[in-house]
């Protein structure tokens, strides 16, 4: 099976070549693209029979010299390549209608196969070399796939900043996985797995793992790249990087903390947790004051990010205490939330993809009434958004129901700093998820409802039938997931059980309709009952109304307060509606400040209000980071320009320093 | 090893110390080049020694280049060179004279520190002429780093290199020393040369980096 | 269970969906009426909300013309969503039928959705009003729903569920002392609902100053059968908050399953009972106090999402765990 | 006596020199160039089968035959590539024909020098060897005759010498430390000898002589503080010198120090090399990271790579243990095939453009895609991203130092942070944004370093087991 997915790699790595080679043409677009849906699929297939399946592994001659590589295939790498799976194909389909406005096709098509391929690898690497190779390829690949517009305005920063990160990122996982490693280099993880680092270097590997992989996940304060670099990229790279780079992330997180490194201490724990609550809220709020609809999109992925952490943290929690079966409910909610978030990301921006291409526009201050132009996107976004915002009978309820309940369970655990810890970040998370659905009310109401504010959105188009398949499946995707979390539930069991150890009782054994995660009496849910009641009563009360009441039905122009013709600019406008969340939210976080300027009644010039923010984690790591670096280049330069007498006089005095150094050593 | 001729030897190379702390404290170009010769020429006495002791005669070679050349051809030439750029005549240092001298002693002490340890069968007359040999380096070096004019930085190198030269000859049976100072000397035309060509007057060193705004400094 | 159980519990279920269903209007109808009382007017009868709704059915809906299917989808959701809410809150009787179908929080969750689908429909015609709207809503929601998320905590810490009869079962054989964090929980619930309901002194359920409603301005374009549907669920939904505080809070009289006919009968009375209390005491909270600012809401809710915290804390220092 | 592939070896160059010198005509002295380049790469391929027995001042064995045979191969590629290039210089008139004799002459008595320097079984053999090597380099730095150019090679000449100068006085004392031992004579100069007896060799005397080594050699290396000739001769010089002073010259210093190191490695007695080395990797790594950031050149911006690099690999050795000294061996053989490639596509980047200067340079894949592509390839494979070779060592060399020395590998990865920041600052002017300079068409091929590239480029994935198994003794022979 493992070869299978080895066969996918080669075959993405083809696809890679052929379209370098006819990346102009329609023809190659199509074979590109659908090539990586079929592979996608594979992947997928292999990742469904996988799961159950016992351990694959192979080593191959390539890889570390002298060493080889190995590849497994194990539940929680079929799991995630179930994630990339689908993800793929969504992407792959949607690109292959929606690449037909790509201006650059020759910039995109040799990379998004790499890509994908690289994804794929880091998933069944099991040495510490082939992991990082994928790892850093992906994050190469990416960046050149973000460059693709580099004329772009803000583009070239984005890339820079992307892949300094990502480098970043691959150096610390690097550290880390040489501190497993030992002194004599047990790169394969099947070593590490068996050698038991001291207290501090677990600790150590702990905290690099962390940043190293929190920073590809997009995990606060090292989320920085993210918003700039999701939106640059294509929409469906985009869709890719959000959807499932952020997971792979979140896998080799898993990956080293709960398989390689064995029970990190509770205070790891903590940190997860905190850094987990804070990701969710500042991403959200940031998400929620945002004004380019793939921006937001991407500010709110440091929001589920930051939620998926918090449900690692809770399993790390309560592995530290050994209560295993915590611990599996616990990362039980992380994946399936992943899984959850990957459908509607992709299908969110998907959307904004179709948005953007159709209407040329991704101000969502331009936009407006598209519900009216491009209808059927309407629906698939509209699914999307209630899946977001956590809203039963759909999928990110399902998941954030989980992680409440895992929350619930905190009594047993013995520490302090963990009972205090847990119901701050419930707090967090429900605030999050509120904010969530403040947002994306106005996300999907100021693109899609009311009236269009620009000519762009009045000439908007629906896009082609592949790009509105591809929404309409993951449209499906967060229904059915919603309704059917218990076969989810069941479907991650064996990956949750090789990492932690326990696994929570069969769902759909005991009642194929309701998810019961601990007991009956504690709590339940039925995704299906629910969406069966809705319609119903929906439905019922529908007929009600017609069989009762009257059907007259007229048309006529809104209530305009007495202002004739009042034009669309009167409408409530994106910023406006996140003025209240700004004023309360925002004057703490990001100092935010409003100046409002209206002229005096005879002065022609137009009233303006200007808003400033700053984020506080760029002002505060980052800002600095880069004025230091920039004053050593400064001070370090004038060395450029010495005379040779004084390079001379550095060769002397490092002449007699090692001679003193040497009499004193002796 | 007959007394005598240890000392002698011993007698030669720290005659060629002195020497070097005679060159740091010359203030005119002449009177340094003086020195230079006479520093050449000592080293081509030591070195004579050396071959007449470990009966070798292929050091008379290397005695006679010395002589030949650095004693005189090379204070010869840059002589002329002064004479024909209108260098001018002082040297212009970069830290006072007194001051240098102290750092050339603190030199000398740090050469002997260093090859104190060395062990005793390493026989002891490699060792003092080791550690007189590298003194005279260092002091070369010096010379080089605390001058501001050409010719002068160049005659540091020269007495450097007398100073390999020194520890060449004295390392017992040491083969292929005439090639060395072959090579070297062809160095160091190479550099009167380059000096001379080049027209590289004091530009060689400048205190601000405005005058070597054309160079390669500040070419960036 | 056999299948005359099932039939039994079904039945059950369904009477106390029509009757929260009936029960909504006359209580939103004593509010008022009480209100009036307390200001020394007559005020309108108590089946008045049932006039109201009848003569909306028969008027024709005036549309704008650049409504969507969302607007007109947005009410039965509305409604559907509500009524599955309340449906899952045991007001006589618990351990009802569908009560595994979700726990506290998908109750919460699916007020959110019918939250949700308004605010869109507010946003759908393009006026002002509407945003004003549906911008406040969510900033009021967005601070409510952690305090709730907080009760949701304490109270579930204390009986160990979320599941609303089992909480109710626990509620009546508890231990004292943990009635502080109880009472905190009481408070915050209470001030959630106020919130949640868009009462005084957070909106004003009678006003139609536009500049200062939240509620009333997102369901301004509203008419005729659509209107009625939003009303009803509207009411609806005081009725399920006020149920969810009596059940948690003072489950008495709550009849189990399977218990006879005249056991029921005695529930729906104690039920009865106990909105009828509430109910007046809301009208003289609404009446003493006035509507505040908008940016005060936020520190009012505030308020009760750290009494949500403070009890879920005092909760260790009580119980020790 | 050509029988014999090593005096061959020698010979070639030697001969080729003299031709050239006296041979007219742009397209006959380049082809011949290339065709003297091949033979010498044969003759180095021979040498991987048939083995000499080393005599007194000649000597192949793992260390030398794997960098004699990076030497050719380098050496043929630069010679193709300058074909090409010498011809735009020509069109151009930067170059006249008498230069070009000489310039042909110089790069074959080079190849000679470095040839004769890794062949020396003897270390005043190799010095000699080593200093005529630097001094041909420094003629062909100087071959523009341009004020920048005589300067570059003035600076070169004055540090080159006075590095020379040290680097003697370190092989005396070596002599002198081995006297006692071997005897007086040539013996104690032959390096199979010296190895061989190198555990009774006066200690102190070897610590002392390593001193001078490690500054003299490492001048040459382009180690801080002593680099300073290093930029200015990349960046003043012809390309193809660019591309054999980072590719190779800087190997073969590099590969002198290493001899001495296996000698101090064999002392028990002796100082450990380790810290020297490490302590210089580390500040020559930082350094140029930092002054990446401020370059305005593009030659000079990749000549402080080098720097970068060359620190990298010395700390390798420094921290040694047969991860770290295969690290540095494959990092040493990778950057020269991956910095030489830099060079080349750099030299047709300056030729299209105009200017080197990178104010008159800009988004190079719009107008020039397989140009710019490739440069991005490369910059990529420089910094050590995958799947290019370098980060297979770099890899190991983070990893294995890690464990061993945590604090040393952090600041490691520091400096690769910091100078992957400025590289990508330039790579992002140089390939994207908008176009600058002019768009000519390219009249050259990018066959070199597209093949240096893709070898690079395999060696990510994999490497041939004999090469693996050679790198594995020749770091165990590192101590």
């Amino acid at each position: 099976m493992i070869e299978q997915v080895l066969l996918a790699i080669l075959a993405c790595v083809g696809l890679s070549m052929f379209g370098a080679a006819a990346g102009r043409t329609a023809a190659g677009r199509l074979i590109v693209y659908g090539g990586t849906v079929v592979v996608s699929a594979v992947v997928l297939r292999t990742g469904v029979l996988a799961i159950a399946a016992p351990v694959a592994t192979l080593t191959l001659p390539i890889g570390l010299p002298g060493i080889g590589g190995a590849f497994r295939l194990d539940a929680l790498a079929a799991f995630f390549l179930v994630l990339i799976g689908l993800g793929g194909a969504g992407a792959g389909l949607f690109a292959m209608g929606d690449a037909r406005h790509e201006q650059a096709p020759q910039r995109v098509l040799p990379f998004y196969p790499v890509f994908l391929a690289s994804m794929i690898l880091v998933v069944i690497a099991d040495d510490a070399y082939v992991f990082l190779f994928a790892w850093e390829l992906m994050s190469l690949a990416s960046w050149a796939l973000v460059m693709t517009h580099h004329q772009h305005h803000g583009t070239i920063e984005a890339g820079y900043i992307y892949l300094l990160m990502a480098v970043f990122s691959g150096l610390v996982l690097m550290l880390a996985l040489g501190l497993l490693a030992g002194v004599d280099g047990g790169f394969s993880f099947a070593a590490m797995r068996v050698a038991h680092p001291a207290p501090w270097a677990a600790g150590l590997v702990f905290v690099l793992a962390l940043i190293g992989a929190g920073s590809k996940a997009g995990l606060v304060p090292v989320h920085v790249w993210l918003p700039l670099a999701h939106p640059a990229a294509p929409s469906h790279v985009s869709a890719l990087m959000s959807g499932v780079m952020t997971k792979i992330a979140l896998y080799g997180f898993i990956r080293i903390v709960f398989d390689l490194l064995g029970v990190p201490p509770w205070w790891a724990a903590l940190i997860v947790l905190l850094l987990g609550g804070v990701s969710a809220v500042l991403g959200v709020l940031h998400a929620l004051l945002e004004r380019d609809l793939k921006r937001l999109l991407a500010y709110s992925t440091v929001d589920n990010i930051g939620i998926i952490f918090v449900g690692v943290g809770l399993a790390m929690a309560f592995r530290a205490d050994a209560y295993l079966e915590g611990a599996a409910l616990a990362l039980t909610a992380a994946l399936f939330h992943a899984l959850n978030h990957t459908a509607f990301k992709s299908l969110l921006f998907f959307g904004a993809g179709a948005v953007l291409s159709g209407s040329g526009e991704r101000d969502i201050e331009h936009l407006g009434g598209l519900i009216h132009r491009m209808p059927r996107t309407a629906v698939a976004v509209l699914v999307g958004c209630m899946a977001i915002a956590a809203l039963p009978p759909l999928n990110g309820f399902a998941s954030e129901w989980l992680i409440f309940q895992a929350m619930l369970l905190r009594p047993e655990l013995p520490q302090w700093g963990l009972k205090l810890m847990i119901p701050v970040d419930a707090a967090l998370l429900a605030l999050a998820a509120a904010l969530a659905a403040a947002c994306f009310v106005r996300a999907f109401g100021m693109t899609f409802l009311g009236r269009p504010r620009s000519t762009a959105a009045e000439q908007a188009r629906e896009p082609s039938v592949f790009s509105v398949a591809a929404m309409m499946l993951f449209a499906a995707l967060c229904f059915l997931a919603g309704v059917m979390p218990g076969a989810l539930i069941d479907f991650a069991a064996p990956a949750v059980q090789a990492m932690t150890g326990g696994r929570l009782p069969p769902q759909l054994a005991a009642s194929w309709v309701t998810v019961v995660p601990v007991a009956a009496s504690r709590s339940s849910y039925s995704g299906i009952l629910m969406a069966v009641f809705i319609g119903v009563s929906t439905w019922l009360s529908a007929l009600a109304i017609h069989r009762f009441a009257s059907h007259a039905l007229r048309r006529a122009p809104f209530w305009d307060c007495g202002f004739p013709d009042a034009g669309p600019m009167i409408q409530y406008s994106a910023t406006s509606f996140a003025q209240p969340i700004r004023r309360i939210f925002g004057s703490v976080m990001f100092r935010a400040r409003e100046s409002v300027d209206i002229p005096q009644p005879g002065d022609m010039r137009a009233a303006s209000i200007v808003r400033e923010l700053h984020d506080p984690i760029w002002d505060g790591i980052y800002a600095p980071l880069a004025r230091v670096v920039s004053a050593a280049a400064d001070r370090l330069n004038p060395l450029q320009f010495l005379t040779v007498r004084r390079y001379l006089v550095f060769v002397f005095v490092a002449l007699v320093a090692l001679l003193l150094a040497l009499t004193l050593w002796q | 090893m007959h007394g005598m001729e240890f000392d002698v030897a011993h007698m030669l190379a720290g005659l060629l110390v002195l020497v070097s702390f005679m060159m740091l404290y010359q203030d005119r170009l002449y009177a340094l080049l003086n020195v230079l010769a006479l520093h050449a020429g000592i080293l081509a006495l030591s070195v004579a020694w050396q071959a007449f002791i470990q009966d070798a005669p292929h050091l008379y070679i290397t005695a006679a280049i010395a002589l030949g050349i650095k004693a005189i051809l090379i204070p010869w030439a840059l002589r002329r060179m002064v004479f024909r750029m209108g260098l001018h005549r002082e040297i212009e240092t970069v830290v006072g004279i007194g001051l240098t001298m102290l750092v050339g002693m603190a030199l000398v002490a740090l050469s002997v520190e260093v090859m104190l340890p060395v062990t005793a069968h390493a026989d002891p007359v490699t060792r003092e002429d080791l550690a007189l040999a590298l003194s005279v380096v260092l002091i070369g070096m010096l010379m080089m780093v605390t001058r501001r004019n050409a010719v002068s930085q160049v005659v540091g190198f020269l007495s450097m290199e007398n100073g390999i030269i020194l520890a060449a000859a004295g390392a017992h049976g040491m083969p292929l020393v005439v090639e060395i100072s072959i090579a070297f000397s062809i160095l160091v035309a190479l550099i009167v040369i380059g000096v001379f060509l080049f027209r590289i007057r004091e530009r060689f060193d400048t205190v601000d980096i405005g005058a070597l705004e054309p160079f390669g400094g500040g070419r960036e | 269970m056999t299948g005359m159980a099932v039939i039994g519990a079904l039945l059950v279920q369904l009477v106390q969906m029509v009757l929260v269903l009936a029960a909504a209007p006359l209580f939103t109808g004593l509010v008022r009426k009480a209100k009036a009382r307390l200001q020394r007017r007559r005020g309108p009868s108590l089946v008045q909300p049932y006039r109201d709704l009848r003569r909306l059915m028969g008027k024709d809906v005036v549309l704008a013309d650049n409504a969507s299917w969302l607007f007109r989808v947005a009410p039965y959701v509305i409604f559907a969503a509500t009524w599955v809410a309340a449906s899952l809150v045991p007001t006589f009787a618990a351990g009802l039928l569908f009560s595994s179908t979700g726990d506290l929080i998908a109750i919460a969750a699916l007020l959110g959705t019918a939250r949700f689908a308004q605010a869109l429909a507010a946003l759908d015609i393009g006026t002002a009003f509407g945003g004003i709207g549906s911008s406040r809503e969510m900033m009021i929601a967005s601070l409510a729903e952690p305090a709730m998320i907080m009760i949701v905590f304490s109270v579930a810490l204390i009986v160990g569920s979320t599941q609303l009869s089992t909480i109710a079962e626990q509620m009546i054989v508890l231990p004292v002392g943990l009635r502080v964090s109880l009472a905190l929980a009481l408070v915050a619930l209470v001030i959630v609902a106020i919130a949640e309901n868009a009462r005084i002194p957070v909106d004003n359920p009678a006003t139609h100053l536009e500049l200062t409603m939240v509620h009333e301005a997102m369901v301004l374009e509203y008419s005729g059968r659509h209107l009625a549907m939003i009303e009803l669920a509207t009411w609806l939904k005081l009725v399920v908050y006020v149920s969810v505080i009596v059940c948690i809070f003072f489950p008495f009289g709550l009849v189990h399953d399977g218990a006879g006919p005249f056991a029921y009968a005695g529930g729906v009375v104690a039920w009865a009972a106990k909105l009828a209390g509430i109910g007046v005491l809301l009208a003289i909270f609404e009446t003493a106090i006035a509507k505040m600012r908008v940016f005060r809401v936020p520190n009012f809710l505030g308020a009760s999402l750290m009494l949500g915290l403070l009890g879920v804390l005092l909760l260790f220092v009580s119980r020790g765990m | 006596m050509i029988t014999d592939p090593i005096s061959a070896l020698l010979a070639v160059p030697l001969l080729a020199a003299v031709l050239l010198a006296v041979l007219p005509g742009y397209r006959l002295s380049a082809a011949l160039n290339i065709i003297a380049s091949l033979a010498s790469l044969v003759l180095a391929l021979l040498l991987l089968f048939y083995r000499p027995v080393a005599n007194q001042y000649v000597v192949v064995d793992d260390l030398n035959v794997v960098f004699i045979l990076l030497n050719s191969f380098v050496g043929f590629t630069t010679s193709v590539f300058s074909a090409g290039y010498i011809g735009h210089e020509l069109r151009h008139a930067r170059l006249s024909l008498r230069h070009l004799r000489f310039y042909h002459a110089l790069f074959q008595l080079m190849q000679f020098g470095m040839a004769l320097a890794l062949l020396a079984n003897n270390i005043g053999l190799m010095w000699v060897a080593l200093e005529f090597a630097t001094l041909t380099t420094v003629v062909l730095v100087g071959l523009y005759r341009t004020s920048e150019a005589l300067e570059a090679a003035w600076k070169y000449f004055i540090l080159g010498s006075v590095g020379i100068a040290l680097a003697l006085f370190g092989t005396i004392l070596v002599y002198l430390a081995a006297r006692p031992v071997v005897g007086e004579g040539m013996d104690g100069m032959v390096w199979t000898v010296l190895i061989a007896h190198a555990r009774d060799f006066d200690p102190s005397l070897l610590n002392i002589a390593f001193v001078f080594l490690l500054l003299g050699y490492g001048t040459k290396v382009g180690l801080v503080p002593m680099h300073a000739w290093l930029p200015d001769a990349h960046a003043e010089g012809p390309t193809p010198v660019s591309a054999v002073l980072s590719g190779l010259l800087l190997n073969v210093a590099l590969y002198a120090l290493l001899r001495f190191k296996i000698l101090l490695a064999a002392n028990p007695l002796a100082v450990v090399p380790g810290p020297l080395m490490i302590g210089v990797g580390l500040l020559s790594l930082i350094f140029a990271a930092f002054m990446l950031y401020r370059r305005r050149d593009i030659k000079r911006l990749f000549a402080y790579s080098s720097i970068e690099h060359m620190g990298i690999i010395v700390f390798a050795f420094g921290i040694a243990g047969p991860l770290g000294n295969f690290a540095g061996l494959l990092q040493m053989t990778m950057h020269s095939l991956t910095k030489s490639a830099i060079f080349f596509s750099v030299g047709h980047v300056a030729q299209v453009k105009g200017t080197q200067r990178f104010v008159g340079v800009g988004g190079l894949t719009v107008t020039h895609p397989i140009l710019g592509w490739m440069l991005v390839a490369a910059v990529a494979a420089i910094a050590g991203l995958p799947p290019f070779g370098i980060f297979t060592s770099e890899f190991l060399i983070a990893t294995s130092s890690f464990a061993r020395a945590p604090v040393l590998a952090a600041l490691l990865v520091l400096g690769l942070l910091v100078a992957f920041g400025a590289l990508l600052l330039r790579l992002n002017d140089l390939a994207f944004g908008e176009v600058k300079g002019a768009t000519e068409r390219m009249r050259f091929s990018c066959v070199p370093a597209f093949v240096h590239l893709s070898l690079v480029l395999v060696a990510g994935f994999w490497l041939p087991a004999p090469l693996v198994g050679w790198f594995h003794n020749v770091a165990a022979l590192l101590g």
